[in-house]
């Protein structure tokens, strides 16, 4: 394969499915196949972006959204990858926690939202606290499986070399598993995402899910698209500044499987 | 140092579907000792050295070290899958016991350095093992047991993906590092004149489950080289070994027509 | 004869004032006129108002919406179709700014100019916002408002997380209850005749007028024994469907509906023009494209040839 | 270890944590450290779930809450893995669809549920797709890394021995992702309680979901703990029965890592 | 079953950081020959192999097969790294070959028995590799590659992890199929004695870039077996490669004082 070819498609490709979605919408919009009542075109969805960002509205509530994102990814990752590891290592701590963990991460965040204004008080703390709660477990279950993942005999060489129990967690678990904890990075910066607009939806005068709401509420359908793509944007921002720290950090992690690929 | 071993027996798994991987095992080295070990395939050899390291417990019996200890670790072993870390490059997975024992940077990469050269890695010291074919891996595994210095070292199979003349350079090279400090070895080999040239004595194991069979004195003097083996005495050694493998091989794989000529 | 029986999808939320639906439903006015009635809950009016525009839901109520107006002003087909209920000056209060018991009581907060710094919950009401704090010269850059559902409400005065916020009921009477908030401002103070109001949408309008007619009979026939108060029949009729207790129902305000249906132009008006004063809409509507009262005008003259009493009000 | 030690650790550790916090919490607040008016102890609860138990209010939401969210499991699990394990197999598909997956996945479900609604119609369509929606990413994101995480040799091999493309997906790429399926299995099955949760919330009469919110409408504090109860359950549960499941179907994953629990 | 390599380069990485493992090979194997290949670790030898499996594209070069191929597998492959599939038991990974290619079931199972009786496994048909010792799984590799029944052998380092007597059960296995059919076989081994017992030629490289140093031609009559190493021939032959491996060797490691004696 000619290097100017591999540069070419590790660009061209992915912002090939981006961009053919948005023209294909564009299309079928313009043609008439889509009630323009509720799914606006891109073109004037963008005119709409850019006219919120030429009066600040966006910049505003982005900041105030990411701020909520990254406070909370933050308090939600570290504890979760921490204890992730630990209960991935020690079976008894697994035994132990692991119906905990399978309680409560299947209960709604939303559902418990006014509760945790209750113990965390109005504002953002609350806020910030819903989304660590949901970074923390999808962080802490992949981080689990990474360490079960890990081949023994590396723990086995590990011991055999008289590794202390921090040596073993930050030389052999915890870049060992960091393929899978890179996962559950993932999924957790998208979740908080997910989560931020939703505790906005209930409670909030700014910030993204807010704008969301308000256009649901005034019917300016084009700005909830705004607040849509803004998310997504932000979800592939994460995804490509994640894979290049994933690149740089695990380049033993993900070989290419098939042949077409070398 | 001094190692005992008292009525070791191991089973793997639980109540009736537990297998016998070793029966009573019993067999001291002496000081500064060179013990060879032999065996088919699936005999618990490797069984055998991970109990001796502590990583695995015996389901009966014990194992005793005893004699001073100066400072420097009390077993290093080579696994038999190497278990060189993907995550670190070749010189930090070689200083890694170093490392473990809080060895300064400089000193650790200097002394690790000196056995990369040793075998013949020295220019790949900060390259990742994932850009190394399978030998070379098996060779960092080597240098990382032999750089931590320690009292016993326990090798399983560490020249079996070596290629020929690396693994005639490293045979000597252990001899060499081992008449200098007559450290005690159990080196488990599955090459008959390998377990000959290198052992003061020769341990012959059998299968199914794990025993030992017979454990030879090996009286040639040091240093030794590959002349011996064209004496009478080598070859009668072997012949005798030989047999040994070849009637448990017969018991084995049913005594069928797979007699190879010797 | 009696019509084939038609479906009709009606927005709702469990509270008490969208009762003469469920009135009409449970005793039996909708099977009457033909209609069997689809409820589907919804958590705010937003939340319905596209589906109305789909088509899939024909009629919904609430409170004017800078929503709706937008949606006119788009040329979608939906019109105020008649009255569900007012901020009325009556023997109680349904709908006020509350302040927490404790700055009460301490005297900390006796009139709505004493807010000023003070955080205080809404919802998506900032005309209703914007005239409470009127009374006391303030505007809303003067306080700290927090977007909030209505349930939250609760927990956040309990918690002291919120000073102050606009309430409606059962949440009001919850809040009195339980020793949590006080009224500081009814909002027959600050916003009289405000109108919750009756909607269709194109499902309706465009696909069968004559079956709105028949719908706005039985409606204004629920409203009628919705406003016979507080009967045992009623408490319990609401308190199925909005799942309240009936003693907290029965302690809980009314809003006072008209029994002819009939929409007061004047505060809808006003409410206009603030909006459009304000920037919040483009374009001031007319009436035409606001009301369309034929469909209570048919109901009031069959009901009044069958039945004696005109409405009350 | 004595086996019966080992068996009561099993059944006895998991349960230890979860009654421990449960006693806590009854202790706390019979002890006035709780508002009852928010924080009700475990036992008036429990009473509360009993008697909707007993009037089949319980039943009657929870069943229509299982029937979405294994519908929706369903139909978002199924084609995640299968696409999931597509993506990781094909660097190209990955480079296509990977930013659309990452512009997707963190759209936030309860955002565009109206739009979901318009596109499926009112009525259960829309809230199972709602949920399958929310399984589907968590699935397909890990099963790409289950497949990305498999050796390379075992795609030489399958490649070698001439594997179909299908048989490559069935024979070698599904089983040796199998583990990290599991794990997207076990959050998508959480989060599909939560986004079940999330939807009827906002749009249903019955569903632990619509009891959750309306206990909060009515104030019927109990409620809406036996909701979160339920939902916690339900997890619990879950997780149990993919325990089993995935120790029967992998049982080559999950080494124990600490020497302590041989 | 013939084969011709022409030219073969082989480049890993790219750009200025591109290292080159494999430099101009050419060579071609006669009707049913069986080729030794030794040279030393990190020559290229498993890269080679590759890509004339066609597993690797070379950078440059071509590889040709000649000759009807009757039905069966044009090529199989004994990896290094064994490649033993965990989730699979014995039998199964034995007779994967053949499920590829839709051999009935029983038929498979009734030809994979044969050669698992070969390897001496028959009792451990259905166990679960992991429970294997690392040399029994090598052996399932090679009784894998056996029944698969292919035009072309290519074995890299089978026997490296075999017990001393396994290891000439399987040379003289080797011999025996091999003589029966006359396949082609490429087999690349560490071991100077087996490469000259198998082969009718013995390719000897060198490394960093890889080179065909020099191929031998060993002229003795078959059926062989251990007796020839005692001759003058096989000695000469013997210390013909040394030599050539040996200045090899010197080459790479600098010079130093590392000399065998023989
Ligand atoms: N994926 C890779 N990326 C970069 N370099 C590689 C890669 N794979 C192999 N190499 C390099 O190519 C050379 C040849 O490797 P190969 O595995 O073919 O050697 P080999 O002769 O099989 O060695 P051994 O006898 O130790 O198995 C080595 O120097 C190795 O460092
Ligand atoms: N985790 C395990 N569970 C069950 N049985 C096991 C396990 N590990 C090893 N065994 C069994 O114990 C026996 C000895 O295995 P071991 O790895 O010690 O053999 P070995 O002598 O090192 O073999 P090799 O020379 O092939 O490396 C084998 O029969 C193997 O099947
Ligand atoms: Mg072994
Ligand atoms: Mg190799």
């Amino acid at each position: 394969m000619v290097q100017g070819t591999d540069r070419a498609r590790y660009t061209v490709l992915p912002l090939l499915s981006l961009t053919g979605i948005l023209v294909l919408w564009e299309i079928c919009g313009r043609m008439g196949f889509l009630n323009p009542l509720f799914f606006p075109v891109p073109s004037r969805i963008i005119a709409s972006g850019i006219s919120m960002l030429l009066d600040g509205e966006m910049q505003e509530n982005l900041s105030v959204t990411l701020f909520r994102v990254f406070a909370g990814f933050l308090l939600g990752t570290i504890p979760g990858i921490l204890l992730g590891l630990f209960m991935g290592a020690s079976e008894r701590t697994r035994l132990l926690l692991d119906p905990v963990v399978a309680a409560l991460y299947p209960i709604p965040k939303l559902a418990i939202f006014p509760l945790l204004m209750i113990i965390f008080g109005i504002g953002e703390t609350s806020r910030i606290a819903a989304v660590a709660i949901g970074c923390f477990f999808l962080v802490l279950i992949n981080s689990m499986a990474g360490v079960r993942n890990i081949s023994r005999v590396y723990f086995e060489v590990a011991e055999n070399y008289g590794a202390s129990q921090w040596q073993l967690l930050t030389r052999i678990i915890l870049p060992a598993s960091l393929p899978l904890i890179f996962t559950g990075i993932r999924l957790a910066l998208g979740t908080s995402l997910i989560v931020v607009v939703g505790v906005e939806f209930v409670s909030a005068n700014y910030g993204i899910g807010a704008m969301i709401w308000n256009s649901w509420e005034t019917f300016e359908i084009e700005k909830l698209y705004v607040g849509i793509f803004l998310c997504a944007l932000l979800g592939l921002l994460f995804t490509v500044v994640l894979k290049k720290a994933e690149e740089r950090i695990t380049p033993w992690f993900g070989h290419q499987v098939f042949p077409d690929q070398e | 140092m001094k190692l005992e071993c008292r009525n070791i027996c191991k089973l793997y798994g639980e109540g009736t579907t537990a297998s016998r991987a070793l029966d009573t095992i019993s067999f001291e080295t002496g000081e500064g000792e060179f013990l060879s070990v032999i065996g088919p395939s699936g005999c618990g050899k490797s069984t055998l050295l991970k109990i001796i390291a502590g990583l695995l417990p015996p389901t009966e019996g014990t194992v005793t070290y005893t004699g001073d200890n100066p400072g420097t670790p009390l077993n290093s072993m080579v696994f038999q899958e190497h278990g060189v870390f993907p995550w670190m490059n070749v010189i930090d997975n070689v200083a890694f016991g170093l490392e473990m024992r809080h060895v300064p940077r400089k000193e650790r990469y200097a002394q690790s350095m000196e056995f990369l050269k040793k075998v013949g890695l020295a220019s790949y010291a900060t390259r990742n093992p994932h850009e190394l074919s399978v030998g070379m891996r098996q060779r960092i595994a080597i240098a990382r047991a032999f750089v931590n210095n320690p009292a016993i070292l326990l090798m399983d199979e560490p020249f079996g993906s070596l290629d020929a003349q690396t693994r005639l350079i490293l045979q000597d090279e252990l001899l060499n590092i081992w008449s200098e400090h007559r450290k005690t070895v159990i080196f488990v080999t599955h090459d008959i004149d390998e377990a000959i040239l290198l052992g003061d004595r020769v341990m012959v194991m059998s299968g199914s489950p794990g025993k030992i069979q017979e454990i030879i004195d090996i009286d040639f003097q040091r240093p030794r080289d590959l002349r011996i083996e064209s004496t009478r005495e080598f070859i009668d050694i072997r012949i005798r070994i030989w047999n040994i493998l070849r009637a448990e091989v017969g018991r084995s794989i049913g005594g069928d027509n797979h007699g190879a000529g010797n | 004869p009696p019509p084939a029986m038609k479906t009709v999808r009606v927005a709702y939320l469990p509270t008490s004032d969208y009762a003469p639906l469920h009135i009409a439903n449970e005793e039996g006015f909708f099977a009457e006129q033909g209609i069997s009635v689809e409820f589907v809950k919804v958590q705010s009016s937003a939340a319905a108002l596209p589906l109305v525009l789909n088509g899939d839901i024909g009629v919904y109520a609430g409170p004017m919406k800078i929503g709706l107006v937008n949606a006119i002003t788009k040329g979608e087909h939906v019109r105020i179709v008649a009255d569900k209920g007012r901020v009325a000056r009556g023997p109680c209060t349904a709908y006020a700014l509350m302040v927490r018991k404790d700055l009460s009581d301490s005297g900390a907060v006796r009139n709505v100019s004493d807010l000023k710094g003070r955080k205080v919950a809404e919802r998506d009401s900032d005309y209703d916002l914007y005239h409470a704090l009127a009374l006391g010269n303030l505007s809303a850059d003067d306080v700290d408002t927090i977007d909030m559902a209505f349930p939250m409400v609760i927990p956040a005065f309990a918690n002291g997380a919120i000073d102050a916020g606009l309430v409606t009921e059962p949440y009001l009477t919850e809040a009195v209850n339980n020793g949590t908030a006080v009224v500081l401002a009814p909002a027959e103070d600050f916003i009289p005749d405000y109108p919750f109001i009756l909607f269709y949408g194109p499902a309706i309008l465009d696909k069968d007028p004559e079956l709105g007619r028949r719908f706005m009979v039985a409606y204004l026939k629920g409203v009628r024994q919705y406003n016979e108060g507080k009967t045992e029949r009623n408490l319990r009729i609401i308190s199925n469907y909005t799942g309240l207790d009936r003693d907290l129902l029965n302690r809980t305000c009314w809003f006072p509906i008209r029994e002819d249906g009939y929409v007061p132009r004047g505060p809808v008006r006003d409410y206009m023009d603030w909006m459009y004063d304000h920037k919040k809409i483009t374009l001031n509507l007319d009436d035409d494209q606001l009301f369309d009262m034929s469909f209570a005008e048919y109901a009031n003259g069959v009901l009044n040839n069958t039945e004696r009493t005109p409405g009350k009000q």
